[in-house]
């Protein structure tokens, strides 16, 4: 029985059919401390970006906005080919372009990446994720957002170390790559693999795309390119979007793919350490002040006190009948 | 020249009897109120963000969304309305040697014997760290606040500092609780403390046990009003 | 329409992945599952599909176009989605972008609906009958033609030209139009008679 | 296409010159990455700019445009000087080895036979030495100094590496690189496949750019094989298919001519038509033409077309020039002498040269239809949109008609793809408001002219009331009836000539293909090229059966391919004189001792032996033209010509102009640019986001390009001080655009002839209508002058200038 699709090249059903993504299949859910484990495990899934083939061409945009219905703002050029000039919450997806010189060749390279969220395996916006069921990760490996449960507070563009969520301006819940979650759970590929026309874009389980990346790696490196290689960071986890770059040496070059991504430092601590020691300041307090209300004595006003205030008054009063000294 | 006096305009004895002493006018204390209200509000709705178990308080402001949509405006009201606050007594806060004596008693603050303290002026060393630490945290709460207010002012900082922004503004958030649960105590330890803030008042001996020094100062410039 | 070829086919080769049948097995019944599946409603349920070949390049990419509603069963059929046909050994399912995102031409809001028409000097468009208009665009062919044909040349030869009506013919119109097109052109002795190739 | 998109994956080396394929034809181009990715094929991409094709590429040259010819002649010189020729090949299958009359030669940039007055040639010296037997004399050995291969070595000495470099600018390391790799294919075992597109058809000469690539190609034995061929690409849907079906000024369907006024009869017509074999034993397939001329004069006018009146030749027009092509028909336009106009699915004010003189052209109109899905420029030539379109709406005095057509969503029928696939495809959406299929306007129009003709009278009404127009409504003929029109089919039982009483073909059942054909008026057949396509076994063109034998692409049971189904043509030349692939591991076709067997319909009759009929079936020599005879009117081989407009002179005859023979109307001289004034090299060319002036009307492709921008290097950036992203003027002598500029590594300065020159880029996808920022086309730029031979404008090489500026009025998102 089919769990998980293994390509994108395939014509979508039209007859109805249940989907094979349920809440059964999570195994991580934002902001949601017991979570009862799934009860199948669904064959980890990846989408492999092969650099090397990409024509920049931006069928994945097309295909993304068709499939996703979402509503692109028709902007204006700047001098690039990076339009919309940065992801959004009606684009999920974006070519960056970088023209580079290769020292080692003085060749211009032109250098095209497809820029979108890359579902890692241990998804910093997830953690980052105030609300419960916000975010959630399949046992295939789909980061997926629930707008429903989303509050659009943002922490998940804090958490992501790819800066990919977006927050939408009409209806403020966060948007990003689903992996089209929708297609695999009736067991096609993403809108953008299925598109891809030089199928530099391909999906299947993780294993069947690590096997077609060395092969692209080993044709990459026939072909001069020795630092030719597969970027699945270690730092996240690995991800179930990877990419086979010409220079894997130096993914910078590639409009700043991280070399070495992972969770900021400052978002763990904010929500590691930062989480428990302020709920247990915050606790240790309050008992105390109700300890102490409880155990020690009150502060009361004492009788003689008033009397010695009425004395102070009242001598103060006699002598007061000189003007304020101006002191 | 006297140090600067912690006396505000407003502060006078009423003869009575019984005495009684003018402590905060009707602006100060709704201007206290609403600065109290809007950080309870902050409090409930950032903790409803700040854990997982806590979330269910979003219930209290119609949903998460809301709860993150009002967050921000709250904490903006509170920022102006302690500012207001803020202005009108910061030279009644400012630290004196008497303070020290204060600090290094502090175990006779906490069992009420109050006698072995030197006298205390309109606010004594505790209320004046409950003040400052009030005043510093709300400008960083608002600082970090705006950063991480990502409806408005996304565009404006880099993730990285958006990441610091909202470590410090979690940190800063637990501690201003912590202090307002302390302040809160306090006002309800030491009796006969709320009505300064309820009605304005408290009575000549309250201020005769904790604020002596400001009694008599009041005393000594016949800040007295003739007994209705 | 033969649907049943669209299963099959090349599919083996690209390793299987054929559309999964019902899931039910996995034990959720209808109801419960729909409740509690977290995934976006799969939007080409119960859709009719139609293949079709993508009229932007010469690639002519096999696609597959989802309506609601069905044309051959004589209802109105709204577009829905337009992707590759995968089943098309030129282009496997892919589309350029362009091609992908045909369903944004075909509803395009700059689409054309009615016969418009524009006065001599007039800064406007103003709607007119397809009869009217064929009426009176017949009438001016005709009237030109009559005035201006070359029946024959100064030596006599019958050459039979009408140069001053020409006609520019698409790009994209199907074989079957074009010959239409080229009847009613090369009888009414239209030599001014081009297309898209020329460029 | 010789070959299909499907056999490009077949292939070794790919050339991708004078096209764009990675943007125009981006999921035709997967089959290059597939050939890269599975058989390690390289890619050499040889361009003004270093395109999105390049950034897959393993070797990127750059090129002034409009140099192409000196580049090609550059690597068959470097191929033959190497001995890098598939000499079999050449021998048996090119006329290298005929010899040429005495009187032919070429000097200073001309051939002989050159007159300025009439800027033509006469080309009587530019043929062969016919011997008494009536064939062509040949010399195998290819000693004779007047033998095509030496005379073509000679032509081709000038073009040394060096001055491929001075000519083109290309660096000529990077030449040597490219034409290394280029001859490697000449191994019987290595094929090279060429992809081309308007980089090569868009120029005074663009007919001989791709004549070089076709010698190169046959140099190396690379015509006729899996991944080989000459591959145009072409630009739409279905350009292909009118062109095949003669939509055009000087064709009739099938490549049928149509008569000039010289041919005053049939008879005469068909004496310059005969195409007898010129070498012993060959096809000459063109023979059939009788049979395909009658069938289609029946197809068009029925029994009004008969034997005694030279099958209705005379309905036909006669031309008293080579063509009305759209270049004329503006000029005429232009001076008053066109009235009326009817633009089906074409948007000449953005697509044709020197928009100033096209609107007022059009101006000139008394009535202008267009029939389009889309709200074009082109109908609204008469509104004013500021800068995009200053025109004074009240004086235009042209009535237009603007009417809604369906689109491809919401009709059936059949495309012809670049690889002569005849594909069908069904509707699936219902038109919007009262759009209407074409097919049914004209029949509304051609029904109304044919009834007033039967009731008025009128000019020589009997082509129009004579036309065949049987359908069963003739107000809406169906595609079906369109399509079995084009196949044809017998009139009367169809005989075997051998033995009477057997019936081939019962009358009224359509013919098999065009083999049955005839040319007695028992055969009607709207397009013989096309026949086959919906005969007796039904619509060929919907067959959907994907598989593929061996998975060499070829596909036989998909759709169907003109002609006969064959997918490669000049098939036979895969295999040698033995009729052995020349290359085993990438069979087509194998002869059997007793006939042609392999993965294609054999493009040579089945029981032709391989030593005897040559691979060229419609040539009358059977084999390939390295020397193309007077059938070119710019010369039998490439030679060098700059653009009209050119930053450098022709090195091999300064005075030289553009192409010597390209027609210029006088007032297009007047227009005619220098580089003092314009310094700049201009050039257009399409962006993969968008679809000529189709896809600005989409949302979706108007976000991923939303505006108008040109391309200059760095360097000319800093020189004339643009910023990045800033506004800029381009004018050249023509018209001006207000542009983005779009300062980039991809287009570097030149140096050609000792001279710096900057390229600057102009895409085009922008007008005024649409959801697309407003914008300019370059058609506002380029001029107005043709290719030779078939008119072609030459918008891909013209001179400009530039500066920055500020943006256009009302730039605002159009309508």
């Amino acid at each position: 029985m089919m769990d998980s699709p293994r390509t994108a090249v395939s014509n979508p059903p039209v007859q109805p059919m249940e989907t094979n993504l349920t809440q059964k299949d999570l195994i991580r859910r934002s902001a949601t401390s017991e979570l009862p484990p799934p009860e199948r495990q669904l064959t980890p899934v990846a989408k492999l970006i092969d650099v090397s083939k990409c024509i920049g061409c931006k069928a994945c945009q097309s295909a993304c906005v068709e499939w996703n219905d979402t509503n692109p703002e028709i902007g204006e050029n700047v001098g690039s080919y990076v339009n919309p000039h940065d992801l959004t919450e009606d684009m999920f997806t974006l070519m960056r372009f970088t023209e580079w010189v290769n020292p080692e060749t003085d060749n211009l390279e032109w250098l095209i990446r497809k820029d979108g969220c890359m579902h890692c395996a241990d998804p910093g916006c997830l953690k980052a994720c105030p609300a419960p069921g916000a975010i959630v990760q399949y046992s295939n490996g789909i980061v997926d957002f629930i707008h429903e449960n989303c509050i659009g507070c943002g922490y998940c563009i804090k958490g992501c170390p790819f800066n990919i969520p977006r927050i939408s301006k009409v209806d403020h819940t966060a948007y990003k790559c689903t992996l089209c979650s929708d297609r695999v759970a009736v067991g096609q590929g993403p809108a953008c693999a299925k598109a891809c026309p030089t199928q530099a874009i391909v999906f299947g389980t993780k294993e069947d795309m690590k096997k077609h990346a060395d092969d692209r790696i080993t044709d990459l490196k026939s072909r001069g390119y020795a630092n030719a290689g597969l970027y699945d960071p270690p730092g996240v986890g690995g991800t179930h979007v990877m990419y086979v770059l010409h220079h894997n040496d130096k993914p910078h070059i590639y409009s700043d793919l991280p070399d070495h991504p992972k969770i900021s430092g400052v978002v763990q601590t904010w929500k590691g350490v930062t989480k428990y020691t302020g709920l247990a300041a915050m606790g240790l307090v309050a008992v105390g002040a109700v300890l102490h209300g409880i155990f020690g004595r009150a502060n009361r006003v004492q009788p003689e006190d008033e009397a010695n205030a009425e004395r102070l008054v009242d001598s103060a009063e006699t002598r007061g009948r000189t003007p304020d000294d101006p002191g | 020249m006297t140090p600067a006096s912690d006396i505000q305009s407003e502060d006078t004895i009423h003869r009575g009897p019984p005495v009684t002493v003018n402590r905060y006018g009707p602006a100060k204390r709704v201007n206290h109120w609403i600065t109290a209200t809007s950080l309870i509000l902050l409090a409930l709705s950032g903790l409803a963000m700040f854990h997982p178990s806590l979330f269910f308080l979003t219930g209290l402001f119609g949903g998460g969304q809301n709860t993150r949509m009002l967050h921000p405006w709250i904490g903006v009201v509170l920022f102006f309305s302690f500012y207001v606050f803020f202005f009108q007594l910061w030279r009644a806060n400012i630290f004196n040697r008497a303070d020290m004596e204060w600090f290094m008693g502090v175990r006779d603050v906490i069992g009420g014997n109050e006698e072995r303290l030197p006298e205390m002026g309109k606010y004594n060393a505790g209320q004046k760290v409950i003040f400052w630490s009030m005043a510093i945290l709300i400008v960083i709460l608002i600082a970090t606040g705006v950063i991480i207010w990502d409806q408005y002012f996304h565009s404006y900082t880099s993730i990285q500092t958006n990441r610091i922004a909202v470590l410090i503004h979690a940190i800063a958030a637990a501690v201003i609780i912590c202090v307002f649960i302390v302040h809160v105590y306090a006002a309800f330890w030491t009796r006969g403390t709320l009505r300064a803030m309820t009605r304005g008042s408290v009575t000549g001996g309250w201020a005769w046990r904790h604020h002596r020094k400001w009694l008599r100062e009041l005393a000594g410039r016949g800040r007295i009003d003739p007994a209705e | 329409m033969n649907m049943e070829l669209s299963r099959r086919g090349f599919l083996k080769l690209a390793g299987t992945g054929v559309a999964a049948t019902s899931l039910g097995a996995m034990g959720f019944g209808e109801a419960e599952a729909a409740e509690i599946a977290h995934v976006r409603p799969f939007k080409l349920t119960t859709t009719t599909e139609t293949r079709n070949t993508c009229p932007y390049c010469s690639v002519a990419c096999g696609i597959i176009m989802y309506s609601k509603g069905d044309l051959r069963k004589g209802e109105t059929a709204d577009i829905v989605h337009i992707e590759g046909d995968a089943d098309h050994p030129t282009n496997r399912g892919t589309l350029c972008p362009k091609g992908a995102a045909l369903k944004d031409f075909v509803k395009s809001p700059t689409r054309l609906q009615y016969p418009m028409h524009r006065k001599p000097g007039s800064d406007k468009f103003e709607r007119i009958s397809w009869e009217d208009a064929f009426d009176r665009i017949a009438r001016l062919m005709k009237d030109d033609r009559d005035a201006n044909f070359v029946a024959t040349n100064a030596a006599g030869v019958p050459v039979n030209r009408w140069t001053t009506v020409g006609l520019l013919a698409a790009s994209a119109t199907t074989n079957e139009t074009a010959w239409a097109t080229f009847k009613f052109a090369k009888a009414l002795g239209m030599v001014g008679f081009d297309n898209q190739a020329r460029v | 296409m010789t070959n299909s998109w499907t056999d490009i994956k077949n292939t070794d080396l790919v050339v991708v010159m004078g096209g764009n394929a990675a943007e125009a034809h981006p999921c035709g181009f997967k089959w290059v990455t597939e050939a890269k990715a599975n058989r390690g094929a390289r890619l050499i991409v040889v361009d003004p700019r270093y395109t999105r094709t390049a950034s897959v590429s393993d070797l990127y040259a750059p090129i002034r445009q409009g140099t192409d010819i000196a580049f090609l002649n550059g690597v068959m010189r470097y191929c033959i000087d190497n001995d890098k020729v598939q000499w079999e090949y050449v021998k048996a299958f090119t006329n290298a080895s005929y010899l040429v009359k005495d009187g032919f030669g070429y000097k200073d940039g001309l051939f002989t036979g050159y007159d300025a007055e009439k800027r033509d040639y006469d080309r009587s010296t530019w043929d062969y030495v016919i011997g008494d037997d009536g064939f062509v004399v040949t010399d195998p050995t290819l000693q004779n100094p007047r033998c095509v291969w030496n005379l073509l070595k000679e032509h081709l000495a000038p073009y040394t590496p060096d001055m491929v470099e001075r000519i083109c600018g290309t660096p000529k390391d990077k030449f040597l690189k490219v034409a290394g790799m280029i001859s490697e294919c000449s191994s019987p075992t290595k094929t090279m496949t060429s992809m081309y597109a308007l980089g090569w058809t868009q120029h005074s000469k663009g007919s001989q750019n791709i004549r070089g690539m076709a010698m190169l190609q046959l140099i190396l034995g690379n015509i006729g094989v899996r991944g080989g061929g000459m591959n145009a690409l072409r630009g739409h849907s279905n350009i292909q298919g009118l062109t095949d079906l003669g939509l055009m000024s000087h064709l009739l369907t099938g490549y049928l001519t149509m008569p000039t006024e010289k041919e005053v009869d049939f008879a005469t017509y068909m004496s310059t038509r005969q195409f007898k074999p010129l070498r012993p034993g060959q096809t000459s397939y063109w023979q059939n033409y009788k049979k395909f001329m009658v069938s289609f004069q029946k197809a068009m006018w029925g029994d009004a077309a008969r034997a005694d009146n030279d099958w209705a030749f005379n309905y036909l027009s006669k031309l008293d020039v080579p063509s009305y092509d759209v270049l004329r028909v503006f000029e005429l336009m232009y001076d008053g002498k066109v009235n009326g106009y009817i633009c089906q699915g074409f948007n000449p004010l953005l697509a044709f040269p020197n928009r100033a003189k096209n609107t007022k052209a059009l101006s000139n109109l008394k009535w202008l239809v267009t029939l389009d899905p889309l709200d074009t420029e082109t109908s609204r030539f008469w509104e004013n949109h500021g800068d995009f379109n200053p025109v004074d709406t009240a004086s235009i005095q042209t009535e237009v008609f603007q009417l809604p057509t369906t689109c491809f969503a919401e009709d059936d029928g059949s495309l012809t793809n670049s690889g002569r696939w005849l594909q069908w495809h069904w509707a699936g959406g219902t038109p919007p408001g009262e759009a209407k299929h074409d097919t049914y306007t004209i029949a509304q129009l051609f029904l109304r002219l044919r009834d007033l003709y039967r009731k008025e009278g009128g000019a020589f009404p009997d082509p129009i009331v004579n036309l065949s127009w049987e359908y069963a409504d003739p107000n809406n003929p169906t595609p079906e009836e369109l399509a079995k029109e084009i196949n044809g089919r017998a009139l009367s039982d169809l005989t075997d000539p051998a033995d009477p009483t057997k019936v081939l073909v019962a009358a009224g059942k359509q013919v098999t293909n065009f083999s049955q054909l005839r040319d007695d008026g028992s055969t009607m057949c709207g397009c013989w090229i096309y026949s086959g396509n919906f005969n007796e076994q039904g619509n060929n063109m919907a067959r959907r059966d994907n598989h593929d034998p061996d998975d060499t692409g070829a596909y036989l049971g998909w759709t169907f391919a003109w002609p006969l189904n064959r997918r490669t043509l000049y098939n036979r030349a895969s295999a040698d004189l033995q009729g052995k692939p020349w290359d085993p591991s990438r069979k087509l076709l194998e002869w059997d001792g007793s006939k042609w067997t392999g993965y294609d319909v054999p493009d040579i009759a089945p029981t032709a032996k391989p030593d005897e009929v040559g691979p060229f079936i419609m040539n009358q020599e059977g084999t390939a033209r390295l020397f193309a005879r007077g059938l070119m009117r710019d010369g039998p081989f490439p030679a060098h010509m700059e653009p009209f407009e050119s930053p450098v002179a022709n090195v091999f005859n300064p005075k030289m102009r553009g192409n010597p023979v390209a027609r210029v109307f006088e007032t297009d001289v007047a227009q005619l640019g220098t580089s003092d004034e314009f310094p700049y090299a201009g050039t257009s060319y399409r962006l993969t986001e968008h679809f000529h002036f189709w896809t600005k009307h989409n949302r979706v492709n108007s976000a991923l390009q939303p505006e108008f921008f040109v391309e200059i290097s760095e360097e000319l950036a800093k020189e004339k001080n643009i910023d990045n992203g800033g506004w800029v003027r381009v004018w050249s002598k023509r018209g001006e655009v207000k542009a983005k500029a779009m300062v980039t590594k991809r287009i570097r300065p030149l140096t050609c002839d000792g001279k710096t020159v900057h390229i600057v880029g102009v895409p085009l996808h922008w007008g005024f209508t649409g959801s697309a920022k407003k914008g300019f086309g370059p058609n506002s730029l380029a001029a107005f002058v043709g290719d030779a031979n078939i008119e072609t404008p030459e918008s891909k090489a013209f001179l400009v200038n530039i500066e920055p500026s500020t943006a256009p009025k009302d730039r605002g998102a159009s309508a």
